[in-house]
């Protein structure tokens, strides 16, 4: 199926990327923990930020990627999209869970409580459960074109529910004091520039992150499929 | 106000778990391709 | 068997067709084509692609590649004007269990917009014999009965097509004798029959075209007078494990 | 366009034919609603809390509980004997079908919710007589948000080893906006609110209905493929 040449070269590809993002993420590091400055009014815990955010972001853009491919798939019926899609969720669901487990962490000490019923928290609980649902439908049809269907179809339908989703629950939670660390006019407000620099390189290193692991979902589907395939070419016997 | 132990749990979870992450699919990888491997090794000596 | 007087186009052409999803390949490059009139019998194991074949032909499902024209409409949109011209008889009858024979092929009627589904269905279930309990439940039907309902169903709208998919699948001896007579006289009505079975006991006697799928291809297609009826089986069993080895498996 | 709309009357006719042979669906959905009902009384402290406030979250819940019921029944009867497969041989698009089940499922679900309706008001002392209009227009936009995603969904899920399963947990996550708002709107009816104060959830259940049939009439077809 793939040459050698073409092989090799891809994981050269890989290693390059697998650096960079290492770098990348060294880097953050740093930003993290000995570059930014402490925020005044939350103490230390705040730099939870610097990492809950990226993971929030990956979560939805690759959630955004499983929709766009989704989307390519049902058009052009390509195995390839519906790789994509399903790694893309996969990693999603990952780093949803990551939030959903610092969010608490850093609401504890902030609000008192561990879960606080916030527009954000909620959304991305309900996220969670509609791509946690999406990789289950995954698991319990067997590989083949109608599998590939049913999950496009659910990364559709998912990604749309978001707008629904964000409004029912802002709205839902209208008479409660809005969270002053995140409020609606977005995370930039009262930050300076260090912090935001520090975000941002966090972001980058995130993304690169999110590229790295795609790669090794994408090649492990493809490896899946390269044995199916041997086995049921050479080894019909049965 | 002191939460390093809070800022400690949200790290360990969060590069563990990536950590972990990558770790997980560098080894199945890994495996898969010695499978892959096997698998053309057999039917190269049998046909 | 009915002589063609003059050469009828063909009704179903069928060009490189293929179904295959990643690794999956069900039906890999088939070509043939069917003469108004013909009955083809599809012989072939368990997974051979031959019930893929046949929803690809009557518009269940999308080829990869390829063209086939059934009827003289492209199947690849399923289009309803092509669906009209096909019936399709399956091992599952298709046919509510909670309904009685006359509701089940009123329903089908209106569904297929015939005139007058009511006297339709009734033409058709004397057609079967199975008039007398048209108003019994189908729950309550036979394996036998509900096959023969479901050739009703199949007939239902005169289709000039029938897909007949492992019809003789949970059949007694007894069934599967009173179906044969039905198809016989399908048959002998000019309709174009084409039947997948991977039992090679059932079949031979009734087509004219005789073809063989293995792996998704056609090991052979051709007319039941060049084919050594005597030996058909060991000559299936040949070709199943012929068309094995040129897919990579050693003779031992 | 003649043909399709009585290709949509035939199949909801049919649906209507059978369950009025057998019952199966109407009492299961009614006896499964009445029960949700009274174990969320047992488990709710009446005396503590105000009826009218928990009141709608339970009918919402007992109404969606025992509506996936009926969906996944309606779609095992179609996959008993192959008959959807037969459905779909039928020279109907497959919209047509989408809208003939989506219209039965609809309907078996209002006519519980509304002989479930005078339960509720008698369970929880509740007058619902005063508010009934504008409580069934939010019935109304909210089974048919039900009913149009839960349709493409259990027509999905009937394809599947584990469905009695997998729609719930396919269904659920994607009815929240649907669940927060009709429960909200049952409230605020039910505290003598007029409709003019929600508008905004109006709207949003609303275009939830309009652009989930949108996106089942463009991705049924998928689903609808052997």
């Amino acid at each position: 199926m793939m040459n050698p040449d073409a092989v090799e070269e891809k994981q050269e590809e890989g290693n390059v990327l697998i650096w960079l993002t290492g770098f990348a993420l060294l880097v953050a590091m740093i930003g993290i923990f000995i570059y930014v400055p402490t925020e005044r009014t939350e103490g230390v815990i705040q730099r939870i930020m610097y990492f809950h955010v990226p993971c929030a972001w990956l979560s939805f853009f690759a959630f955004f990627v499983v929709f766009i491919c989704s989307i390519l798939f049902l058009w052009k019926k390509d195995r390839e999209w519906d790789i994509y899609a399903h790694a893309s969720a996969g990693i999603g669901v990952v780093f949803c869970s990551l939030v959903l487990i610092t969010g608490p962490i850093w609401a504890r000490p902030i609000w008192g409580a561990w879960w606080v019923w916030d527009a954000r928290l909620t959304s991305t609980l309900i996220l969670w459960l509609i791509y946690v649902a999406y990789l289950m439908l995954r698991a319990q049809s067997d590989a083949g074109s109608m599998r590939a269907r049913y999950a496009a179809v659910l990364g559709i339908v998912g990604f749309l529910n978001i707008p629904f989703i964000h409004f029912s629950v802002l709205w839902w939670r209208t008479f409660h004091p809005q969270p002053k660390v995140i409020t609606n006019e977005g995370i930039g407000k009262g930050m300076d520039s260090s912090m935001l620099a520090t975000l941002g390189l966090s972001l980058c290193a995130f993304t690169l992150l999110y590229f790295l692991l795609m790669g090794e979902r994408v090649r492990q589907e493809k490896l899946k499929d390269e044995i199916d395939r041997l086995k049921r070419e050479k080894l019909y016997s049965s | 106000m002191d939460n390093l132990g809070f800022l400690f749990a949200a790290n360990v979870f969060v590069w563990g778990g990536i950590v972990y992450y990558v770790y997980t699919l560098k080894q199945r990888n890994r495996a898969l391709e010695k499978d892959l491997d096997l698998l053309k090794e057999t039917l190269s000596k049998e046909g | 068997m009915v002589e063609n007087p003059k050469p009828d186009p063909s009704v179903i052409e069928v060009r490189q067709l293929r179904k295959e999803f990643g690794v999956l390949k069900a039906v890999d490059g088939v070509s043939f084509d069917l003469k108004r009139g013909e009955f083809l019998s599809i012989f072939g194991p368990n997974g051979a692609g031959k019930t893929t074949l046949i929803k690809i032909l009557t518009g269940l499902t999308r080829p990869s590649s390829g063209t086939a024209r059934v009827a003289g409409y492209e199947v690849e949109e399923g289009i309803p004007e092509m669906r009209r011209e096909i019936g399709v008889i399956s091992h599952s009858p298709a046919l509510y269990a909670d309904l009685t024979p006359m509701e089940n092929l009123i329903f089908f009627g209106k569904m297929y917009g015939l005139e007058h589904p009511q006297e339709s269905a009734l033409a058709v279930l004397e057609d079967v014999g199975l008039a007398p309990r048209r108003h019994d439940r189908v729950r309550t039907f036979s394996r036998g009965m509900l096959q023969r309902l479901s050739i009703a169903r199949a007939i239902l709208h005169d289709p000039s097509i029938l897909f007949l998919d492992e019809p003789f699948t949970g059949l007694d001896i007894h069934a599967s004798n009173v179906l044969k007579e039905h198809l016989q006289t399908l048959h002998n009505k000019k309709r174009t029959i084409l039947m997948t079975t991977h039992d090679v006991s059932c079949g031979l006697e009734m087509c004219d075209k005789v073809a063989l799928q293995v792996m998704g291809r056609f090991a052979f297609f051709e007319d039941v007078k060049d084919i050594d009826k005597e030996n058909f089986e060991a000559l299936y069993f040949d070709a199943v494990r012929n068309n094995q080895f040129t897919m990579g498996i050693r003779p031992h | 366009m003649n043909l399709f709309l009585s290709q949509i009357t035939a199949i909801v006719w049919k649906d209507f034919v059978t369950e009025l042979k057998t019952r199966e669906l109407f009492s299961a959905m009614f006896i499964f609603a009445l029960l949700v009902i009274l174990i969320f009384i047992f488990s709710v402290n009446l005396s503590i809390v105000k009826a009218s406030e928990v009141g709608p979250g339970i009918l919402w819940v007992a109404f969606l509980f025992s509506g996936t019921l009926g969906l996944n029944r309606s779609f095992v009867l179609e996959k008993e004997n192959g008959c959807l497969m037969g459905l779909m041989l039928a020279p109907a698009d497959r919209t047509a079908i989408y809208f003939g089940k989506l219209i039965s499922n609809f309907v078996f679900l209002t006519v519980m919710e509304l002989f479930i309706l005078p339960l509720f008001m008698i369970f929880f002392n509740i007058d619902l007589l005063e508010h009934l209009l504008p409580l069934l227009l939010v019935i109304f936009l909210g089974t048919l948000g039900f009913c149009a995603l839960g349709t493409l969904l259990s027509s999905l899920a009937s394809n599947l080893k584990t469905r009695e399963i997998m729609l719930p947990i396919l269904l659920y996550p994607l009815l929240v906006p649907i669940v927060i708002g009709v429960v909200r709107m049952t409230g605020q009816i039910l505290a003598g609110e007029p409709l003019s104060e929600m508008m905004n959830w109006i709207g949003l259940t609303a275009s939830f209905d309009i652009i989930y049939i949108g996106v089942s009439i463009m991705t049924i077809d998928h689903i609808l493929e052997e």
